[in-house]
């Protein structure tokens, strides 16, 4: 039983990163239409704007210290960021600790520029084109942004801890009567899973209670009669683009801590978080957080140690077939709309 | 007993009653004009015959045999051919191509794995695809892609994909919606042609009535999902429910 | 009559009053086809302008240039309504300044509800007629208002399409096959709603393949030929003219 | 000749030109010039180009026709690959029955995999398919590591039976003893040319292939698949059963895949796991596209294209771009070198990467349709210098 | 002049490839090892300080190329996956002459690159791997491993953990789902129950996963007091992550304090793991403190180190200082056979006992080409200085305990083959 609800907690932050990746893909793929392979790169530009932002923080300027020596025998010099000497050094270190939080607040400009400047400058190009051209040119931007960001920050993970005071974990089986120890969970995962349903229903609530949704809804069914209405259709795309990047660069983030960043985390979940919006369906922003949360909790379940010794290998290819056996029993996925990249 | 016979046929969506007991039977190679206002449930009536929706109840036999529950391919092998209101062609083959390819459906069945042979050395179905085409007047669009066509062309080349089939029963979904009146003369002129022939079925919807007048050998009224009248068209023309429903003060 | 008084863009037209909307050397191109090839007309505040012409002669590539829309393409021309340039504007903000096209396959809306699809239309500005107005002319419209639009039949589909251009406070009304796949009956009821509209004030440019429906309802007659005016005179005139109507109406 | 038309024969020609040639053609630079470089003509890559050839023909055949987009075919890739050392471990080196095998192999998992992937259409097909090749790779990298030898890679061991393999037959891949590794280097001045037994086995399975693609294209078949592509409604209103002829396509085209993955062991023999990931079905894709999707020689241009920035750009490392920039100052010198350093060696993705977002954004319809804008503005200049311009433009106008 | 075999080199130069993962996960960690072969490289031409060869037991070499000849050098990338790998080491072969293939950072690609050069007739020294394969079942007579391997992880470990954690422990295992994880944790797994170590559980785990809470989250309840990570790379930087923020770090389970162990440790990997790392021990195959804290055994160390420092500014990777090793070692083996032939070569390698390259006295078996030398056993820092100096030596387990039969069971099977020297 503890086992059984320890991994459905698992599978809710796994589920929550799965959603809010999901959930701005399906925003450009499912209702732009834009079939957009550097959604993961967006992800990863976004977890890089933290260690951007801690690198900012910690910029120092350099004393020597003639009582030490480096590795190569020569007097060390030694860092102090300027925050410190700024704010003092109980302050500054606070500051650094915060970095990932504060990331929020300097990724969402950054973000939406990326988003704006992405669509205008290029995928706007790409509404009317085939699928297979996005796909060339998104494939295309996503290596060269993982290029840029290798340039920069190197192949190796960078660690990002979350602030002291989220570090460790807490006993979350003592509250509902199990063994101390039965049931930890991290905080930080905590703060991540309240954060993406925060996320989550902001996106929903701005779509659904906006006309701006519908607008979008129909300028993707048909671009050309929403302009005979007046309607400037792309500044919406614009916009709603900048969103999806927003979630998918918030969502990246937080993940910070939960997972050291590199340049290729965005195509590590590239291909998830494809499975991930189709199997919830087509054009179906519920669909795709369902479908995340779903997938994140049995895969939780599937790396259980009495499942994997019952069937080998089923935590390798549990998504998958999941997939599989949803898009076959249900045509459109779990909540798909007819008629979304049905051709 | 007609070659189609439609029997207590219901069709609904969500609440909505689009086909209710509905009846019909057709005479072998005669004309049949299905007429009533928007939304009677003619198009609908027309979907189930070829397989697109599956009636609620009731039975659609087709040349002794049942209909349903057959796939669409396999509904037109008995001999159905329609033509769509809303142009249904291959939009991105030329306009040859477009009619080759019943032509192939006709002769080869349902699929025939012919991978190594050549489309340009199949004399027969190369003559054929042309005589049809030139039938509806458009052999000099032959190498045209068929998206790019107007859309009273679309509406004839769709036309000349059925009749290329040469179906026991055509069905016509407002064949000549959107063609100009010159052209829709000639369409009627070659219905008429092949009704002469006596050996085509035609089933055909229309909203013009010149065009239903000019070729039907009888009408039903449809209205409101049900059949209202059968009959000749000189009698439906003079029907005051008709005339009240339907055509208003035109007739 | 034609032989006397043969087109010429720069003459003067019928009417005295000044054009309002005034269309000149339009040259529209998809990608390397020329389609619309100079054509120039005038339309007067408040009148209603049939366009008329064969299939694939260019009155659909006429109206979408006019509302500019992305294809096809203008490389040449310019286009004034109420002292607007259009030629130099998008469709949306062509829209906005007072144009509204109903196009011939009507595109409705997938996805979206018969109101939803009205209020798309008053997302905008500047807005027009008020829903329950347009429920008041357009009954079925409102009975059906939950319904998804791409499910109304062909008719009401029609009455969607006109109906969301009302919705919208317009100058211009761009009609391209307002009649067609409705059946009589309707045909009379959007012809009486084309008057309704007149009445408003709103100009109206009509292309229809029933020309002598368009006719009746027009003031004056454009006729087109393979992308160029042919014809530019009364109404009254062609359908008077037998020989006009046959030689580029076939009726 | 052959039953293609003269557009198709010619074509045809110039291909099988193009690869009896090829070790002259690809290796335009002296062996000791700096340029050399970027020569391509050395046994390794020819063969790459042809098999990822084969490899994209096969799929445009599927996707440039139907449309349907597979994001799984490395797997058939892979197995086929796997089937032909199996062969080599259990019959011996001769790559005959290797390749037959690949190519059934192949068809029977397209089969399998289209059967049920091809219930859906668009995206969800796509997904599907990626699907099924993702637990192919992940299986074959760990639950099956008995058959597929994991992670390393299934290999021939001498402790395998090889049931056939005669004494005196060659240790490593051959054709009937003649092994696929023999290479004749021709030296003629500066330059030298590798002449290697594989590569013209695999360029005249090449040849094979490209001409039973051209007549699949031509043929009613194939008219059937664009008709799928164009509209399966009507095709089904028209008699014609879109599924089998879709899944007869992918069966075709997994057969192709499985082929390129025989050649792929014959000529190395060596299966690895990572030949079915997504991101090899992916490169197919890519192949395809920036080649031409839907044309007969853009996929082979789009594989030579992506594989010879993987193996050629890969290589030039900062000590190669200063031979290069060595003549000049070096202030100089060391600017170009931190210039281009980003582009080359491991920067090499990045230069594709931009690559591809050029070809895409300025050649939309992919390589041969730029080359055919190039022949186009070619032949105008010609035409307009004869005062054929205005003929050919009012030709192009309506009648009248 | 050498002939008959492949690529002899016929001019004034000899042309060497180096064969490193430059895109992909290992890519920093193959731009290390491409730096190291770059001052090999320049050390063997007579350029710079000389680095190791002024400590190198062997003096056959002068700084005049090898044999005379200038070397030269070509570069690939082997993106981590066999397939690529192989495909790059053949361009080498085949376009650019080269004679000798080294680099890696992969057993997977190592033992497919060694393939390929026994098939070819050239020498391969491997880079980076350390599955027990690649000198045990999947051995082959043109291919060398100067690197250490699980088995040998394993014996040097297992005495340390018996100090630092007892001998009464209980360990659950998570274990990469590939041939190398599969060696790892079957050695570590033999060597700690020979302590008296109970093994509870192991789980094996996708090579692709990146979160790996569900796997770690059992843990604490299994009855288990240790957690050995067999993983490496970006699969250790996350679980290891992933453990410290479910508490491992700071639990106590069957009335002791909860450990963990990463049996393999690479310095540039642990900088990515951050402050997670302090107190967990693992082994390394070098370390560039090694000399200054246990003495000049390691001699060579600080050479090279300052060598390396200099050029480039920080300490060296083990992988690196492996990729310089081996480039010297083949170097020297050809000058001692006095010809390229690979299988001169190979005979000048057997057996050799060397010293002065960082690791003590080295001995490359024959019978394996295996190189057998002392383990070094470290712990994440509590307070690193700096980002190069994130572990502390905890002994160097002399190469005696860590030796075992070329027939041991765990690596039985293969067959070193003859060497090939092609053509
Ligand atoms: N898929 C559907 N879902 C819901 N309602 C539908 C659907 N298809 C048709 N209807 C409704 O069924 C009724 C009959 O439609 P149908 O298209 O058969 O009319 P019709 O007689 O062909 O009209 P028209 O002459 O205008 O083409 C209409 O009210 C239409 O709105
Ligand atoms: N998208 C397109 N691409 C290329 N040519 C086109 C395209 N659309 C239309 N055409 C061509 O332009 C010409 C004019 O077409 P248009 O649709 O304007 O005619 P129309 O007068 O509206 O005809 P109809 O009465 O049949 O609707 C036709 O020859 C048609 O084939
Ligand atoms: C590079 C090695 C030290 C570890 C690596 N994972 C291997 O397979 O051997
Ligand atoms: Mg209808
Ligand atoms: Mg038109």
């Amino acid at each position: 039983m503890d086992a059984i609800l320890l991994q459905i907690l698992n599978g809710l932050d796994k589920g929550s990163a799965y959603a809010l990746i999901a959930l701005g893909l399906t925003l450009i793929f499912g209702t732009l239409g834009v079939v957009n392979f550097a959604h993961g790169a967006l992800f990863m530009i976004g977890a890089f704007c933290a260690v951007t932002l801690q690198r900012i923080l910690t910029i120092s300027y350099e004393t020597v210290d003639d009582s030490r020596t480096d590795f190569l025998g020569n007097p060390m010099t030694v860092e102090t960021p300027y925050v410190q000497a700024w704010f003092g050094p109980e302050t500054g270190a606070t500051i650094i600790d915060w970095s990932v939080p504060l990331a929020i607040l300097f990724a969402i400009p950054i973000m939406l520029l990326v988003g704006f400047v992405m669509e205008r400058g290029l995928i706007k190009h790409f509404y009317k084109r085939p699928h297979a051209d996005q796909i060339l040119v998104t494939f295309g931007l996503a290596i060269v942004l993982q290029e840029i960001i290798k340039y920069f920050y190197g192949a190796n993970p960078i660690p990002t801890p979350a602030p002291d005071v989220f570090s460790g974990s807490f006993d979350f089986g003592v509250l509902l009567g199990f063994d101390p120890g039965a049931i930890i969970y991290p905080y930080w995962r905590l703060v991540y899973f309240v954060f993406a349903m925060a996320v989550i229903s902001g996106v929903f609530a701005f779509l659904q209670f906006t006309t701006f949704g519908m607008v979008v809804r129909a300028g993707m069914a048909d671009r050309e009669t929403v302009g005979l209405l007046g309607i400037d259709i792309d500044k919406r795309f614009t916009i709603m683009f900048g969103i999806a990047a927003g979630v998918a660069g918030l969502a990246g983030v937080m993940y910070t801590p939960i997972n050291a960043p590199n340049y290729h985390m965005g195509m590590d979940f590239l291909v998830l978080s494809f499975v991930v919006v189709v199997v919830g369906g087509m054009g179906s922003l519920p669909g795709a957080v369902l479908a995340g949360f779903l997938l994140g909790i049995l895969e939780s379940f599937a790396s259980m140690t009495a499942v994997i010794d019952l069937i080998p290998g089923i935590n390798q290819i549990i998504i998958y077939l999941v997939a599989i056996i949803v898009l076959l029993t249900r045509p459109r996925g779990l909540m798909g709309r007819k008629g979304v990249m049905e051709e | 007993m007609g070659i189609l016979e439609v029997k207590n046929v219901n069709k609904n969506f969500g609440g909505l009653k689009a086909l209710s007991e509905v009846n019909l039977s057709v005479k072998e190679n005669s004309v049949h004009a299905i007429i009533g206002p928007n939304g009677a449930g003619k198009s609908t009536l027309l979907n189930c015959l070829i397989g697109k929706l599956i009636p609620d109840t009731g039975s659609v036999m087709f040349d002794g045999q049942s209909v349903l529950g057959r796939k669409p391919h396999e509904i037109n092998q008995m001999g159905i051919s329609r033509v769509f209101q809303t142009p249904e062609i291959f939009g991105d083959l030329t306009v040859f191509e477009n009619v080759m390819i019943p032509i192939f459906a006709k002769r080869d069945g349902s699929f025939r794995m012919h991978a190594f042979e050549s489309v340009a050395h199949e004399r027969d179905i190369v003559e054929e695809a042309e005589a049809v085409l030139a039938d509806v007047n458009m052999l000099e669009k032959r190498d045209l892609h068929a998206a790019s066509l107007s859309r009273g062309d679309k509406r004839r080349l769709e036309m000349a994909m059925c009749l290329s089939q040469k179906p026991k029963l055509l069905l016509l979904d407002e064949p000549t919606a959107g063609m100009a009146r010159a052209d829709t003369n000639n369409t009627i002129d070659l219905l008429n042609q092949i009704k002469a022939k006596r050996d085509i079925t035609m089933c055909i919807i229309e909203h013009d009535m010149h065009v239903v007048f000019s070729l039907a050998d009888r009408i039903t009224v449809l209205a409101q999902g049900t059949p209202l009248v059968e009959d000749t068209p000189d009698k439906i023309k003079g029907h005051p429910k008709v005339q009240e429903a339907y055509l208003g003060e035109a007739a | 009559m034609l032989d006397q008084r043969p087109f010429d863009k720069n003459a003067n037209h019928a009417s005295t009053a000044p054009a309002f909307l005034s269309v000149w050397g339009l040259e529209a191109y998809y990608g390397e086809s020329y389609i619309v090839q100079d054509v120039s007309f005038n339309v007067h505040e408040g009148e209603i302008l049939a366009l008329l012409g064969r299939n694939g002669a260019g009155k659909t590539s006429t109206l979408r240039t006019i509302a500019r829309l992305g294809s096809p393409e203008l490389k040449h021309g310019e286009i004034w309504l109420d002292h607007a340039p259009l030629h130099t504007m998008k469709a949306h903000q062509a829209a906005g300044a007072g144009i509204a096209l109903v196009p011939e396959d009507r595109r409705i809306i997938a996805g979206l509800t018969v109101e939803e699809n009205l209020k798309l239309a008053q997302i905008a500005p500047p807005v027009g007629w008020s829903l329950e107005r347009i429920y008041e002319l357009f009954p079925r419209l409102g009975e059906r208002k939950w319904q998804e639009g791409v499910t109304l039949s062909g008719g009401e589909q029609q009455m969607l399409a006109i109906a969301r251009a009302l919705a919208r406070d317009i100058k211009v009304l761009l009609l391209d096959e307002p009649y067609e796949g409705l059946a009589p009956v309707i045909v009379q009821e959007i012809a009486k709603t084309l008057n309704i509209i007149r009445e408003q004030g709103i100009t109206t440019v009509i292309v229809e393949q029933n020309a002598v429906a368009a006719l009746k309802l027009a003031d004056r007659a454009v006729i087109l030929d393979t992308g160029s005016v042919v014809y530019d005179g009364s109404a009254k005139e062609v359908l008077d003219d037998e020989k006009l109507r046959a030689e580029y109406l076939a009726i | 000749m052959l039953g293609l038309n003269t557009k198709d024969t010619w074509l045809l020609v110039i291909v099988a030109l193009m690869t009896l040639f090829a070790p002259f053609l690809l290796n335009p630079f002296p062996a000791n010039s700096s340029l050399a470089q970027f020569n391509a003509g050395y046994p390794d890559l020819m063969q790459r180009f042809v098999i990822f050839g084969i490899f994209a023909i096969g799929f445009n055949i599927l996707f440039g026709l139907t449309g349907y987009l597979s994001f799984g075919h490395a797997a058939f890739l892979g197995v086929g690959s796997y089937a032909a050392v199996w062969m080599f471990k259990l019959l011996g080196y001769n790559v005959v029955p290797a390749i037959i095998l690949s190519v059934i192999v192949g068809a029977v998992f397209a089969l399998l995999i289209g059967f049920i992937s091809l219930r859906r259409s668009g995206i969800y097909f796509s997904i599907l398919t990626l699907a099924f090749a993702q637990m192919s790779f992940a299986l074959a990298y760990s639950v099956l590591t008995p058959i597929t030898n994991g992670e390393t890679g299934l290999q021939v061991y001498t402790s395998d039976p090889q049931y056939f393999q005669r004494s005196g037959a060659p240790d490593i891949p051959h054709f009937f003893g003649l092994e696929m590794r023999a290479t004749e280097t021709l030296r003629m001045g500066g330059w030298s040319f590798d002449i290697n037994a594989g590569y013209y086995l695999c360029a005249a399975v090449l040849l094979v292939a490209f001409y039973m693609a051209i007549r699949l294209f031509r043929s009613p078949f194939g008219m059937m698949l664009r008709a799928v592509k164009s509209n399966q409604q009507r095709l089904n209103y028209t008699g014609l059963n879109a599924r089998p002829y879709t899944l007869a396509a992918f069966v075709i085209s997994g057969m192709y895949a499985g082929l390129a993955g025989g050649l792929m062991a014959s000529m190395d023999p060596l299966a690895g796991a990572e030949r079915m990931q997504w991101t090899a079905s992916g490169e197919v894709v890519l192949m395809t596209i920036l080649g031409g999707a839907g044309t007969l020689i853009g996929p082979v241009l789009g594989a030579g294209f992506i594989k010879y920035f993987e193996n050629i750009f890969s290589k030039i490392n900062d000590g190669v771009l200063h031979g290069w920039f060595g003549f000049l100052p070096d202030g100089i010198e060391n600017v170009l070198v931190t210039v281009v350093h980003p582009f080359v060696g491991k920067g090499w993705h990045l230069t594709l990467g931009l690559l591809f977002m050029l070809v895409v954004i300025f050649l939309p319809g992919g390589l041969v349709e730029g080359g055919q804008r190039i022949g186009k503005y070619v032949f105008r200049r010609r035409g307009r210098k004869a005062g054929g311009a205005e003929a050919e433009a009012a030709r192009k106008q309506p009648a009248e | 002049q050498d002939s008959g075999f492949t690529n002899a080199p016929t001019g004034s130069t000899v042309t060497l490839g180096f064969n490193v993962p430059q895109t992909g996960p290992y890519a920093d960690e193959g731009a290390d090892e491409l730096r190291a072969f770059e001052l090999a490289v320049e050390h063997l031409n007579g350029e710079g300080d000389g680095g190791m060869l002024q400590t190198f037991s062997s003096d056959a070499l002068e700084g005049g190329g090898i044999l005379g000849k200038k070397v030269e050098y070509v570069t690939g990338d082997t993106q981590t996956k066999s397939d690529a790998a192989r495909a790059s080491a053949r361009s080498m072969i085949e376009k650019d002459g080269a004679v000798m293939i080294s680099g890696g950072s992969s057993s997977g690609v190592a033992v497919a690159v060694q393939g390929l050069c026994q098939e070819a007739g050239v020498i391969f020294m491997a880079g980076l791997t350390h599955s027990n394969d690649t000198t045990g079942k999947d051995k082959k007579a043109n291919g060398f491993r100067h690197f250490f391997n699980a088995y040998m992880s394993a014996q040097a470990m297992a005495p340390v953990l018996e100090g630092l954690y007892g001998s009464d422990r209980k360990a659950y295992h998570l274990t990469a789902d590939y041939t190398w994880g599969w060696t790892q944790q079957e050695s570590i797994q033999a060597a700690t129950e020979a302590l008296g170590w109970e093994t509870v559980n192991n789980v094996l785990t996708p090579l692709a996963a990146t979160d790996f809470s569900s796997y770690i989250a059992p843990v604490l309840n299994s009855g288990a007091d240790v957690l050995v990570l067999n993983h490496y790379g970006g699969n250790m930087v996350n679980s290891l992550t992933n453990a410290v923020q479910f508490g491992l770090k700071e639990a106590t389970a069957n009335g002791k304090d909860f450990q963990i162990v990463v049996p393999l440790y690479s310095e540039l990997m642990a900088r990515g793991a951050g402050e997670n790392i302090a107190g967990i021990p693992g082994s390394q195959n070098w370390d560039w403190k090694i000399e200054n804290q246990l003495g000049d055994r390691y001699k060579g160390t600080n050479a090279f180190v300052q060598s390396f420092g200099e050029k480039y500014g920080f300490p060296p990777s083990q992988a690196a200082h492996t990729c310089y090793a081996q480039t010297i070692l083949y170097a020297d083996a050809v000058q001692r056979a006095g010809s390229f032939n690979p299988c001169a070569v190979a005979e000048a390698l057997e057996g050799y006992e060397f010293d002065g390259l960082g690791n003590g006295p080295t001995l490359y078996r024959a019978s394996d080409h295996q190189c057998f030398k002392d383990v070094v056993v470290v712990r994440g820092k509590e307070n690193p200085e700096n980002e190069f100096d994130l572990v502390e030596i905890v002994e160097a387990t002399p190469a005696e305990k860590v030796t075992y039969d070329p027939e041991h069971e765990m690596f039985a099977g293969g067959n070193l083959g003859e060497c090939n020297p092609g053509a």
